[in-house]
């Protein structure tokens, strides 16, 4: 069988060997937790809870009225500490809420209400999920019910679970699958559901064919295809998995549901079923910290505001000499940390820490215009120039050159025999497209 | 034969001429098109260094909006007051006194003060730097990669050697060029008469911004206490903040600041001669 | 500035903070940067290295035809360009990188082209303008827009013309190295000039009459190959130039097979095949867009042949790739590929 | 006073303003016809001659002539003082008319001429242009003769004609080809620039139109 | 404004007027001389490539409405001696014209004498110098002159190309060639006798 | 076949700008953007076909007719003076968008040395009416073509690390001495 996918793209090391093999673990309750009020795309949320007050494990503690913005609980019980601007694992200060616990845990799934799929209708699925606080759990941490709502005049007719899992380094889509492989379907039938599609995919990478085998098991006979895709990054990026997928291109500056078409991650699906089925918020995840920075490489299902440098010292703490890199997420996509004491959120999906040698180097030679850039952009971009183009703040130009259109995969860097920071580049571009188009 | 070449070509040269000139005088009528000449002599006003201080895209656009009265007399921050006046008497209007703003950069946390918490490794640029969160510890802080000075088109600015830049405040022009080019927001244009102003930008509390600079405003309040007059000082997010409305422009409130990060006077103002005499000589 | 009278309890935190010694801050702090933290395991320095490794055939090749003066001049010009571009980065107070190989590519190459009784002396001139000029005046690698090799040696031509086209038999003919070089004709200049043709196994050993690299088209072949299996080299653009000389040559030869040569010599004559394989794909001066690199191969091959039969000089290969270079930034700027979703 | 300023007009066109290099003007010429030093030299004469005569011509009659055919009537002037400088030549030295060919007749459209006309005779009075024009065409005829000079010797390994480099010298054939021709022109705009940037620290560059 | 209208009809005509009429003037005087140079150019080739001659006459011919011209060669006692006649046609980088001298036996060539070429120094030009020109002195005409390469001439109708410069020999050889035909055909032997 | 070789020739392998150094000025001056590149080429390719096609008549009936050839560099500029401004005036009144395109080139032209070159290399070589205009047309397409790639490689320029003292007039230069180099290519290429 010839394995579906998209045009360009890198094959990275994948490195995934460190951890795919190992169970989720639970991550040990933490003492204290930092609850950021924005961890989604959106409006921020607006604090429910003062200084001083007692919370409970589920507890909402932010809220905001705007549509685009999604409720945070609080992870675990015990008491508002305070509520100032911390630092935020996705760049910044952010308003957050810091709880000290009070050492007890709640079970959700026993004595839930373990509701039924078949007796909710739609518009109830995706008040739960707007309630829960689901947000995109592949990294950008879209609120999950505004892709579930599409105006009227948009027919969706496919829906798509991404379980590429292209980033290097990351597992805690793969184990997830390979371990609850119901509950992602079960979630994934409570998305579709609520967004009113009847046929369902599931796009994974072939280098994860347990994971494959175990969800063809689950779907079996049912509207859900499990589709096996190439090994690729960015496999995983919504506009490459739809065309893998289905075979649409999302048109420049539109979104997947003008092709009719809503892609959610697993961790996702698994957030839905326990916030349908049990009615437990988005309060925490899985996450996979690895790389060669850190002792013993995990997947620990961390509860959100759980400060790295906890996390990290479960692992057995990082490499304490040389040049260490600690990134939120892989290392393609990730964010690099200038200290440990971020707190998870809902879109870390792995802590990555490099050093050493895999840390890459901060000099670069001239473009040789060898075209690999190019050759390698999975939206058809010319990198070298608007690299260039960022760098020179020649704005215009940038854009014309399509720099907006950049899904920022980084491919272009990865490949460069230049070690030209292309990304970072085009990035400083657009931040200045956008400054000027705001004057 | 000669005298037969001669008028022959003298009428023919003639005759050419005269019916070039009747036929450019001819296009000329029928197919003049006006244009504003009010423009180029505009121009000729203008400094034309297109530097955008006038928020428009360059000294043409501005001076078609003179003309179409969109844009005040005294819009050109970088032709200052003489300018304003000439391009008045032209245009037949009153001439307007121009506020003359400077640029003033909040921010004193420098190499010797601050602590750096990470490495960074990229582009030296203050924006791209500001992508990954820097080098110091403190978010508020300059970067110190002088974005703001590169964006400079008047040499106002230069990097001093803590890594800071230093506005020369008798080159400064008030173009808004080095407000633009910061992405920490640090700079911002101040009318020249102020004189009391709160060199930091950090909004964390106290006990954080303490531990991270040495001259952070650590929002211990005394310099609102201090102040004479009922909210010539504001604390706001743990900063605070001089409202000038209000302030008495004393140096009154700096007196007990415990960080040295509100100050008063011209001591960070500097002009460009004192700036590079007080550098130390380098052997040549 | 510091206000000693004011010094409070904050200031004695601060400094006790500062006094921390900063080798120990200097392991805490981490490292930051903007993604992708990750990268490829590729430079510079090993794509230039290997392709002198895929030269080493050909220059074989030319030692073997032509002796050790072919040694002597490859080695000229490769220490020429190295020394140039040594001086011109000293003098512009850059740093020097006069060993990331591509330096001696260009040496080694520029020498190829040259015929076998070049004079030192002209052989380290061109190899400084092509450089010099062809190469540092634009700053550097990557910044060159003609093909420095190919530059220098039009150079040469424009300055020693007969130098540069007074060939000598190999010596596998039979003619003594050193010997005052014989005048010979290369097969292009038979085909041209007298209208003989040359038989395709010479020209594919080598056994004829050339530049010292132009000689044995099947050594460039290997480098040519070895350099693909490596991928450091586009297919598109060496076989697109041979196919497009092919065709477009087949086309002539079809209409009067008598007077035109056919397809097969057209690829194996002159400086084809160390152009297809060693300098058009030049990804410095070749275009990045894959229309473009079609334009480029297509209307090269195109102009070779046309100059090849019809111009004043025996060997297009040369002009053809340095006056595609020419068009190579406009045609990079108009084949921009549609964008992932672009006007659907 | 008035001796220094016009001493100051003749001056600039030497250095300061010196026509191919920092002006960058009636470049075509200055790539043309420069393969021997004497082709420089006659052309920059004749340059000369046409220059001085039209900033004469166009200083005297600048009031009288209407804006809106003040070029037309100017380059008629000038027309009219090349016709007699190429007629001249072909009179009195035809083979040095030979060799400059149709480049004669192009000084009419050489930018140098109704650029000094238009930007200075125009605004000036006779004795100033006269300096003018003859400093700037000097400076043009030392620049002609300079790239001349070079493209001899390194071309033919002669000067004026007379072989200075012995027979070891294999001539330069690219010297005198168009290539050789851009390429020292070039050279000796850059070598201006770098004498300005020593000089002044900066660089002054304008470009013809 | 007919007041500009005026001024502007006033100032180009009399500009116009004037300059043609200096112009005149100096042509008026220049043009002999000139047209004297020009003469002297033409008779001191003629009397290169027929050195017997010491004067010379125009024939002229009209073929096809184009004009075919030769110069009869005569000596001092007014008997013709051979025709002269220019060769033009493209060398490598422009025209190449070569006066041509026929000897009146019309079997041989008398000399040539490159007048304009735009060859490369050194190389193509080198068919101005007299090594090149010299090898035409006396060169067989019949059936048609050719060059070889490398070697020396083996046939009489035979000259050595340059080397480096094939096509600048093989132009002036075949400039030569046509230019030949042409005038046989037009100005027969016994036309010209006469 | 003579009217394409003519074509070829003109635009191609004697092209005005890097055989025959005319139109230097502009080829140097208006050549860093393609945008102007190519429009100063349209409309200098424009005013050329034009020139070619007035200043034959000009030539043969009134000239050579009246015995004055003389006249001709005089004519001839008047002629093209004429016309430059006309075709500046018309299309400024007749299209805007492409006078804002256009218009500041025009009067550049006038000056421009390659359009009085073409009307006297066309005397020169005798080309009848309608060579004449094809000669025009196709060395105008040269020009444009010349300052099209020029204009190219400049605008990749600006990009890389020329060294200072060569930047601008010299770098141009330089890069044209190198174009002219390799437009050698095509020397020999149409003989006669
Ligand atoms: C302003 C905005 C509006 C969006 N609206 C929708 C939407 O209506 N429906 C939808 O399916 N996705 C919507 N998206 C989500 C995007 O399609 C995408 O899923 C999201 O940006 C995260 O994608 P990523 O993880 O590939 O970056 C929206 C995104 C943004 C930024
Ligand atoms: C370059 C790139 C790579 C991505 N890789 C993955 C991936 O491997 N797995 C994944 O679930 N989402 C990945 N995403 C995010 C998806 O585009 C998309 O936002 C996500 O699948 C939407 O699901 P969510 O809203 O449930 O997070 C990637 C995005 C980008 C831009
Ligand atoms: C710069 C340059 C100038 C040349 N000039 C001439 C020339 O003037 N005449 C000519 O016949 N060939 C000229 N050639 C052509 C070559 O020398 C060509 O190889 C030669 O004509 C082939 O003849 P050959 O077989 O005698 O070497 C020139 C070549 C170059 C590169
Ligand atoms: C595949 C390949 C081909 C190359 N071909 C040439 C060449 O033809 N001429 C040359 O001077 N350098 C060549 N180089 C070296 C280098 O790219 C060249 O010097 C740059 O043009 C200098 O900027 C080549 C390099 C590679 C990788
Ligand atoms: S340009 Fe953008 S989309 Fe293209 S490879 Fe680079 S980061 Fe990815
Ligand atoms: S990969 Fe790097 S060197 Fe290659 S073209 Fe892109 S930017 Fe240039
Ligand atoms: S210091 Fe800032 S405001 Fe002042 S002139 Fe410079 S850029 Fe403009
Ligand atoms: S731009 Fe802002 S951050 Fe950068 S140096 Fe200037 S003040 Fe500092
Ligand atoms: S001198 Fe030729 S265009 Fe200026």
């Amino acid at each position: 069988m010839s394995l579906k996918t998209f045009d360009h793209g890198i094959h990275p090391s994948y490195n995934k060997e460190l951890t795919n093999h190992k169970k989720i673990e639970k991550a040990n309750l933490p003492k204290k937790v930092v609850i950021p009020l924005q961890q989604h795309i959106g409006a921020p949320c607006k604090p429910l809870v003062k200084k001083g007050d007692a919370v409970a494990e589920g507890q909402k503690i932010g809220e905001a009225s705007a549509f685009v913005t999604s409720p945070v609980h609080s992870s675990i019980s015990g008491k508002v500490k305070d509520i100032e601007k911390l630092p935020y694992p996705g760049g910044g200060k952010v308003l957050s809420v810091i709880i000290e616990g009070d050492g007890t845990a709640k079970e959700w799934g026993n004595g839930g209400i373990g509701l039924d799929l078949e007796s909710l209708t739609s518009e109830t699925l995706r008040n739960i999920i707007k309630e829960m606080g689901i947000v995109g759990m592949g990294g950008a941490a879209f609120p999950t019910h505004v892709k579930l709502s599409p105006p009227k005049e948009k027919k969706i007719d496919a829906f798509i679970l991404n379980g590429c899992e292209c980033e290097p380094y990351l597992t805690s889509d793969h184990r997830i699958m390979v371990e609850e492989p119901e509950n992602v379907v079960w979630g994934m039938k409570a998305l579709m559901k609520a967004a009113g599609v009847e046929n369902g995919f599931i796009g994974i990478e072939e280098n994860k064919s347990d994971a494959i085998e175990a969800l063809e098991k689950v779907t079996r006979g049912s509207n859900i295809k499990v589709m096996s895709l190439e090994t690729k990054y960015p496999q995983g990026a919504e506009k490459m998995l739809i065309k893998a997928v289905v075979g649409r291109k999302v048109p420049v500056g539109k979104l997947p549901m003008d092709v009719g078409v809503v892609v959610n991650n697993v961790g996702t699906a698994v957030a839905v079923y326990g916030a349908v089925k049990y009615s437990k918020p988005l309060i925490e995840r899985v996450v996979t910290i690895s790389g060669n920075g850190v002792k013993e490489p995990k997947n620990l299902l961390v509860r959100i505001g759980t400060s790295f440098e906890d996390v990290l010292n479960q692992c057995g703490g990082i490499t304490k000499h040389g040049e260490r890199e600690v990134l939120n997420g892989g290392p393609m996509m990730g964010i690099a940390q200038t200290t440990l004491d971020v707190p998870v959120i809902k879109g870390t999906s792995g802590i990555t820490v490099l050093a050493g040698k895999e840390i890459k180097p901060s000099t670069y030679q001239p473009c040789i215009r060898c075209g690999s850039c190019v050759e390698v952009c999975p939206v058809n971009l010319m990198p070298y120039k608007l690299g260039d183009l960022g760098r020179l703040y020649r704005l215009d130009e940038l854009k014309a050159w399509g720099g907006l259109v950049c899904i920022e995969c980084g491919c272009c860097s990865y490949t460069c025999p230049s070690k030209r920071p292309l990304l970072h580049w085009i990035r400083v571009g657009k931040i200045k497209v956008r400054e000027k188009e705001k004057v | 034969m000669t005298g037969n070449i001669v008028i022959i070509s003298m009428v023919s040269m003639g005759g050419i001429g005269a019916a070039l000139s009747l036929f450019l005088a001819y296009a000329d009528k029928k197919l003049k098109v006006e244009e504003d000449p009010r423009i180029e002599a505009l121009l000729n006003i203008l400094p034309n260094t297109n530097c955008g201080g006038c928020g428009r895209a360059g000294c043409r656009v501005f001076a078609e909006a003179l003309i179409q009265g969109t844009a005040s007399v005294t819009g050109c921050v970088a032709g200052g007051q003489d300018i304003a006046d000439s391009i008045a008497k032209y245009l037949g209007v009153e001439s307007v006194k121009a506020d003359r703003v400077v640029a003033v950069v909040l921010c004193r946390g420098g190499e010797k003060e601050t602590v750096k918490n990470a490495v960074y490794k990229g582009e030296r640029t203050c924006v791209a730097a500001n992508l990954t969160g820097g080098e110091k510890a403190c978010t508020y802080s300059c970067l110190g990669y002088a974005d703001c000075v590169e964006a400079c088109k008047f040499d106002a600015m230069t990097m001093n050697d803590n890594g800071l830049p230093v506005v020369f405040y008798d080159a400064c022009v008030g173009c808004w060029a080095c407000a633009r080019a910061c992405p920490r927001d640090i700079i911002e244009m101040h009318p020249m008469e102020r004189k009391l102003f709160n060199y930091c930008r950090n909004k964390d509390k106290g006990a954080v911004a303490r531990k991270i600079c040495k001259v952070s405003c650590i929002a211990c309040g005394l310099c609102v206490k201090d102040c004479a007059v009922e909210g010539g000082i504001e604390m706001i997010d743990n900063l605070a903040v001089v409202n000038y409305e209000k302030c008495p422009q004393d140096d009154q409130p700096t007196k007990r600041c415990p960080t040295t990060c509100i100050l008063f006077g011209e001591e960070e103002k500097m002009t460009k001669d004192a700036y590079y005499s007080s550098l130390p000589k380098k052997a040549v | 500035m510091e206000r000693n009278d004011l010094k409070s309890m904050e200031d004695k935190t601060i400094d006790k903070l500062q006094e921390k010694p900063a080798q120990e801050k200097q392991i805490e702090r981490l490292v930051v940067s903007s993604s992708p933290h990750f990268l490829r395991d590729e430079n510079i320095h090993k794509i230039m290295h290997t392709v002198v490794l895929a030269l080493l055939p050909a220059m074989a090749a030319s030692v073997y035809f032509f002796g050790l003066r072919a040694a002597g001049l490859i080695l000229v010009s490769v220490v020429s360009c190295l020394l140039t571009e040594y001086a011109v980065q000293k003098l512009r107070e850059k740093p020097v990188t006069m060993w990331d190989g591509s330096a001696i590519i260009t040496g080694i190459l520029l020498a190829l082209t040259l015929p076998p009784g070049f004079p030192y002396y002209a052989a380290a001139l061109g190899s400084a303008f092509a450089i010099g000029i062809g190469k540092q005046l634009f700053g550097g690698l990557g910044y060159n827009i003609f093909n420095p090799a190919l530059l220098g040696r039009a150079f040469l031509m424009a300055t020693y013309p007969v130098l540069t086209t007074t060939w000598s038999e190999p010596l596998t003919k039979g003619v003594k190295a050193g010997v005052d070089a014989v005048s010979a004709a290369t097969p292009l200049a038979l085909m041209k000039f007298e209208g003989k043709m040359t038989s395709h196994l010479d020209m594919l050993f080598g056994n004829v009459a050339g530049s010292m690299g132009e000689t044995s088209a099947i050594a460039i072949l290997i480098g040519g190959l070895y350099l693909r299996y490596r991928g450091y080299i586009n297919w598109k653009l060496p076989l697109g130039y041979l196919g497009s000389m092919a065709v477009f040559g087949g086309i002539f030869w079809l209409i009067n097979p008598t007077k035109y040569p056919d397809p097969l010599f057209h690829i194996l004559a002159g400086g084809a095949m160390l152009g297809a394989w060693f300098m058009v794909t030049d990804m410095v001066t070749s275009p990045v867009t894959p229309l473009g690199q079609w334009l480029f191969v297509i209307c090269g091959g195109l102009l070779a042949v046309i100059i090849r039969l019809f111009g004043g000089l025996p060997e297009g290969v040369m002009y053809s790739i340095l006056l595609m270079n020419a068009f190579v930034p406009l045609l990079d700027k108009h084949t921009r590929p549609k964008f992932f979703g672009e006007e659907m | 006073m008035a001796n220094n300023t016009l001493w100051h007009e003749f001056k600039k066109g030497l250095w300061q303003d010196i026509p191919p290099f920092r002006l960058v003007l009636g470049t075509c010429p200055t790539l043309a016809v420069t393969n021997s030093v004497i082709n420089g030299i006659a052309m920059g004469m004749a340059t000369l001659f046409v220059l001085l005569c039209a900033n004469i011509t166009v200083s005297a009659i600048r009031k009288i002539v209407p804006g809106q055919v003040r070029i037309a009537a100017y380059v008629v002037l000038i027309a009219l003082y090349v016709t007699v400088a190429d007629m001249f030549l072909a009179a009195m030295f035809p083979p040095i008319s030979k060799a400059l060919g149709p480049y004669v007749p192009l000084i009419v459209v050489n930018c140098i001429i109704l650029a000094r006309a238009e930007g200075f005779a125009q605004k000036n009075p006779i004795m100033p242009s006269v300096m003018d024009a003859l400093g700037i065409g000097i400076g043009f005829t030392l620049s002609l003769a300079v790239m001349g000079l070079i493209r001899e010797i390194f071309g033919f390994g002669s000067i004026l004609d007379i072989k200075i480099l012995g027979d070891w010298f294999e001539p330069w054939i690219v010297m005198i080809l168009p290539a050789g021709a851009f390429f020292v022109f070039g050279f000796l705009v850059a070598l201006v620039n770098y004498l300005s940037i020593k000089q002044k620290g900066k660089k002054t560059e304008t470009v013809c139109h | 404004m007919n007041n500009v209208v005026t001024k502007m009809l006033l100032v180009l005509t009399v500009i116009g007027a004037v300059s043609g009429g200096i112009l005149a003037g100096v042509f008026h005087v220049a043009d002999p001389l000139i047209q004297a140079n020009r003469e002297k150019e033409l008779k001191e080739a003629i009397f290169v490539v027929l050195p017997e001659a010491k004067d010379y006459k125009l024939l002229e011919k009209e073929v096809d409405k184009a004009k075919v011209i030769a110069y009869k060669g005569i000596d001092a006692e007014g008997k013709p001696v051979g025709l002269a006649f220019i060769a033009d046609g493209g060398g490598f980088q422009g025209n190449i014209r070569v006066m041509v001298g026929l000897n009146i036996d019309y079997l041989k060539l008398k000399g040539i004498k490159v007048l304009e070429q735009n060859e490369t120094p050194g190389l193509g030009n080198r068919i101005k110098e007299t090594v090149f020109e010299g090898q035409f002195k006396n060169l067989e005409i019949k059936p048609k002159v050719e060059y070889i390469k490398y070697r020396k001439p083996e046939k009489p109708n035979q000259i050595t190309a340059i080397t480096g410069a094939t096509i600048s020999s093989d132009a002036v050889v075949k400039n030569i060639n046509n230019a030949v035909e042409k005038v046989l055909k037009n100005f027969p032997q016994e036309e010209v006798l006469k | 076949m003579k009217l394409i070789l003519i074509f070829i020739s003109a635009s191609l392998i004697n092209n005005f700008v890097l055989t025959y150094f005319l139109g230097i000025c502009p080829f140097l001056g208006v050549s860093n953007k393609t945008e102007d590149a190519l429009n100063m080429g349209l409309a200098t390719t424009f005013v050329m076909t034009l020139t070619a096609a007035v200043t034959w008549p000009i030539y043969t009936y009134i000239l050579v007719k009246f015995n004055v050839p003389f006249l001709s560099y005089v004519a001839f500029i008047i002629a093209i003076a004429a016309l430059v401004q006309f075709v500046e005036m018309y299309i400024r009144k007749s299209s805007p968008t492409i006078y804002r395109a256009m218009g500041i080139y025009l009067p550049l032209i006038t000056t421009n040395c390659a359009v009085l070159g073409l009307a006297l290399f066309m005397v020169l070589r005798e080309y009848n009416y309608i060579e004449s205009i094809i000669f025009g047309f196709a060395t105008g397409v040269g020009f444009t073509l010349a300052m099209l790639m020029m204009s190219g490689i400049r605008e990749e320029l600006e990009f890389a690390d020329v060294p200072e003292v060569f930047q601008g007039v010299s770098i141009t230069l330089i890069i044209a001495g190198m174009m002219a180099l390799a437009f050698m290519g095509f020397a020999g290429l149409i003989r006669g």
